[in-house]
């Protein structure tokens, strides 16, 4: 086993490129999701991305507001309760990024396909609709043939779709837990983490806590991402903020809305980056941002009761930074 | 008795749940509708989120989100989007559920993808950007697609009652008629779009949306003046019984932010 | 929530029949499986039975045996270290039992496909191979066309395999854990418990344990098997032996060897069946049956303390007929 | 030294895998040449079992199965059948495998299934009935399929070594050259055969398996004599090192029950 501690800026750097295909990996638009690894990609300039997104998030709102977002496939564009997407949108309209609807079920699908290295999967769904008619990369095809072409079932002869597979160049996949090796647990909705771990041609975690490998052999049935397919672990408390992390901390119901309207315009964004993206280099400076009372709020909360069973195994950051130096040698 | 048109729309929607239904909700009214029928009628109604929560009833307030915290809190099961969407829902073995719709048309056919005001996709014969770019369809359309029947849950404005939609992000008959054959569809599609002002069903043949109830604060000329096409009224036309106190307590505890009072 | 709990007697009267497509869940031949569930069939005398198996196990070795099996869809048909399964092989070499071949890999896959309702699952693996052009069905179609017919990938042109999707009546699952509503847990592989779980019609659980559904509260993301997908429960302790149960019990290896060395004639079978089918009724005299002593043995093994976590929330037999009781009015 | 055929095979069989290689093993001699070559020369190899056991080492004697207690104590993670067979073995991704065979062929085809001593199913061109039924492919398919490349394990008897076997359970070069690609495979095929007598590798045009290396205590004779089809022989034929002292004593110490002792 090989110790994959690396720092947010290693990883990013290391990990990601212009014009790459990236896939974030979250639990919906409210649920968790890697948007620390989000930020530090936009402080490294990434751009022309090509992002997987089976729900965007304020990840991807704040990437496409950056107009760091070329094109994205996407199940829902969305914030759920909390709105439209500012960011997307604008950069939608605009024309700035091309967006390729597909639904929530059908892009976990399509993971589940690249994972198995299936040359295409069935889609009983996404037919007989826009989302197959309507293809962005191609839009001079209409009613369009070829983003989800008819396909004969052999066995009754019946008509029914056939959706490409996805093989991301990276998941940046943002878990509850992870050891140094890339053992991981999620707490909630695993949403398509899961299937985009294996899908994915490299795997970033983006870990709450680090745990002991311990913890892993107690929960075995718990690690639903275990280190044979992951390259790296990020540690970044809070990484999710303002979304919520099941069993952690609430979402930021005050600073949801506030991003969102920030990101609303290009003035709104310049403003939001200084002050929450560029203000901050280490997690300890990240943590200052959102502030001890923000956080003490946030991680009061009715999910807590399910981090209680793995506690003891939570590593110090005195032992994180240790291992991480390790890890470099 | 003092209601909102909100609060009217939630209740007629959740009365179309029955106990020991395998239902789906989505967030906001869906999910309000929902668990006032669990509590109102339906104790046995069996419902989880298309995360794949299963067991859990909100906490703390009407969640931000259906993976919200305040959905996750005291959940039995977390399983995922494949299991969800896919296992549960696309699959056909949902009884029941709650889209909601930004524009819908005649056949049911709803758009939650984005606003075309001049060219839509269909008169251009190509794919133009929207003006007003939304939320795409999420799982609704694994519920269109694969729900035994649902409700469309929509705010009655003649904008959004479209002859044809704009775009559709999640199939409800289509052209009508038995066109869903034509994609081998498991669902029985859409079973009635419940408005701010009544209720419509699709005709049994021509699936054809009707005027089939409206609620006791609107009329047939107000539905028929708010809708896009030529709405065909049902010569039994009825007027729904109005939330009785039972109810709106129901609801009233449900919805503890009071979301459904704004008028 | 509905109380699920019932008699095994009552559970195989109920959702068992002649002629039925029986699936059994459990983790390849040497791991857990509805094992016990399997004795009540013969008991109750069910016969002609199509089976679906991922792996054969004692169970399947037995039914075979005891001539209860018409037709059989297998990815494995060995007991791996102990040998092959007599009671299975002779079955199959008298045609009494169809054997059609598919791959550990691809049993699962089709369940998956039935879960998801799909028309077909494409095949990349099973096929230039006599998995493909042999079928027991269908013997004089060589090299068959039908059982995995030909697709093309609309996306290359490529040429693959199609799977039928498989959706069994009924699915008896073996399960560490569940609760009397029918969530459950499962300790060691999964195996395709998950995919039996959501592609069968009915779905049977067998757990070792009946604990408190605060334990799925505390748990959730452990709960694979959620009570929507569960029609019926049974409390069956040391259920998969002479299997082992992952955090429970060891492999019975004498045990493993005696039964299926009697099984290799009818007289063996017939004797087998006296001794360990026909001598009991209860879980309790089931028990007595396998001795305190051999209970102890198998017990005391590396894995119990993957239970740990969740023994406060086991309950006991008087609660778990309380429980019982209350369901059935 | 004194070291049995099973143990020279065992170790031949180790020899094959790299450090920082991810492979799958099996049971019995397959799992015990993976530990050993992962204690012997290389520490980063990572193993996994086709039931998804993540992580771990055998305690308390071999395994009576790749999901037994045995393998499953100090497991880091339990997935499966899907995981483990599809997306990581049939997808491509493991690097490297041990398959067991009852008869192989010419070109590298297993036969795990069954016996037909006079017609098989395709010299009868219809799918009878085996004289003896054996265990099935198993796993054994994906990796054949999938994996980058793999080791067959087999006792060296000429009633095993057949010009064409009865039946494929897990396909090799099929007839030979490049007749994988018709079926798209995405695994390079078998890279050895490891006998009880010595090292039979593929041609790299005809994918014919000829003699590459035989053991210390066997001889190319006795090799040809114990294979069914007429076994080209390298014109650089090697003898293998026989077992070091070191690795004999790594071997023995993860076969505890010393049951590749038995002569």
């Amino acid at each position: 086993m090989r110790n994959k501690l690396i720092s947010m800026q290693e990883a990013v750097a290391k990990y990601t490129w212009d014009g790459m295909q990236y896939a974030h990996g979250g639990a919906l638009p409210v649920g968790t999701d890697s948007i620390a690894f989000g930020r530090e990609m936009l402080k490294q300039g990434r751009k022309d991305l090509n992002v997987v997104s089976n729900c965007n998030t304020q990840q991807t709102n704040l990437l496409a507001a950056a107009g760091a977002i070329k094109r994205m496939e996407v199940g829902f564009a969305g914030l759920e309760v909390y709105g439209f997407a500012n960011g997307l949108k604008r950069a939608v309209e605009t024309g700035k990024t091309i967006l390729e609807d597909y639904s929530n079920g059908s892009i976990p699908l399509r993971l589940l396909g690249g994972a198995l290295n299936w040359p295409f999967v069935p889609a009983t769904v996404n037919i007989g609709c826009d989302q197959e008619w309507c293809c962005a990369d191609r839009p001079d095809e209409y009613p369009c043939q070829t983003k989800i072409p008819k396909i004969k079932d052999p066995f009754t002869g019946k008509e029914y779709g056939a959706f490409t597979v996805l093989k991301p160049d990276l998941a940046a996949i943002h878990v509850t837990m992870a050891d140094a090796y890339g053992n991981a647990i999620m707490l909630g909705t695993e949403w398509s983490r899961y299937e985009l771990s294996r899908a994915a041609k490299k795997v970033v975690l983006q870990a709450d806590f680090i745990v002991d490998t311990d913890c892993m052999r107690q929960f075995p049935n718990l690690v639903r991402i275990p280190d044979v397919v992951v390259d790296a672990v990020v540690y970044w408390p809070l990484g999710a903020w303002p979304h919520c992390s099941t069993g952690v901390y609430d979402s930021d119901e005050k600073e949801m809305f506030a991003m969102n309207a920030a990101l609303k315009t290009d003035e709104g964004y310049q403003e939001y980056r200084k002050k929450y993206v560029d203000s901050y280099n280490t997690w300890e400076e990240y943590l200052d941002m959102i502030g001890q009372e923000k956080i003490a709020q946030l991680t009061n909360n009715p999910t807590t009761f399910l981090m209680d069973p793995y506690r003891k195994w939570i590593k110090s950051d005195d032992a994180i930074k240790r291992l991480m130096s390790e890890g470099r040698q | 008795m003092d209601y909102t048109r909100q609060e009217m729309m939630a209740i007629a929607t959740g009365r179309e749940f029955s106990d020991g239904e395998l239902a789906i909700f989505g967030v906001g009214l869906s999910m309000l509708a929902g668990f006032w029928a669990q509590k109102n009628h339906a104790p046995n109604l069996v419902a989880f989120t298309e995360g794949g929560v299963f067991g859990s009833t909100p906490v703390g307030g009407l969640p931000w989100g259906i993976e919200d915290n305040r959905i996750s809190a005291n959940a039995t099961s977390f399983t995922n989007a494949v299991d969800a969407l896919g296992c549960l829902v696309a699959s056909g073995r949902v009884d029941n559920a709650v889209i909601g719709a930004a524009q819908i048309d005649k056949f049911g056919n709803v758009n939650t993808t984005g606003i075309w005001p001049a060219e839509t996709p269909w008169s251009a014969g190509r794919y133009v950007l929207p003006k007003v770019r939304l939320n795409g369809s999420g799982g609704a359309n694994e519920i269109a697609v694969g729900a035994k029947k649902y409700v469309i849950m929509v705010t009655h404005e003649k904008k959004r009652f479209a002859d044809k939609v704009d775009y559709i992000s999640s199939p409800g008959y289509l052209n009508g008629g038995n066109d869903r054959q034509k994609y081998n569809f498991v669902g029985g599609g859409p079973s009635a779009i419940i408005t701010t002002l009544g209720i419509l069903r699709p005709d049994p043949i021509t699936k054809e949306f009707y005027l089939d109830a409206y609620f006791p604060f609107s009329s047939i000329e107000e539905i028929k003046e708010n809708t896009g096409w030529d709405l065909k009224v049902s010569p039994d036309v009825k007027v729904v019984p109005e939330p009785t106190e039972e109810e709106l307590a129901n609801l009233r505890e449900i919805d503890v932010t009071g979301s459904l009072r704004k008028k």
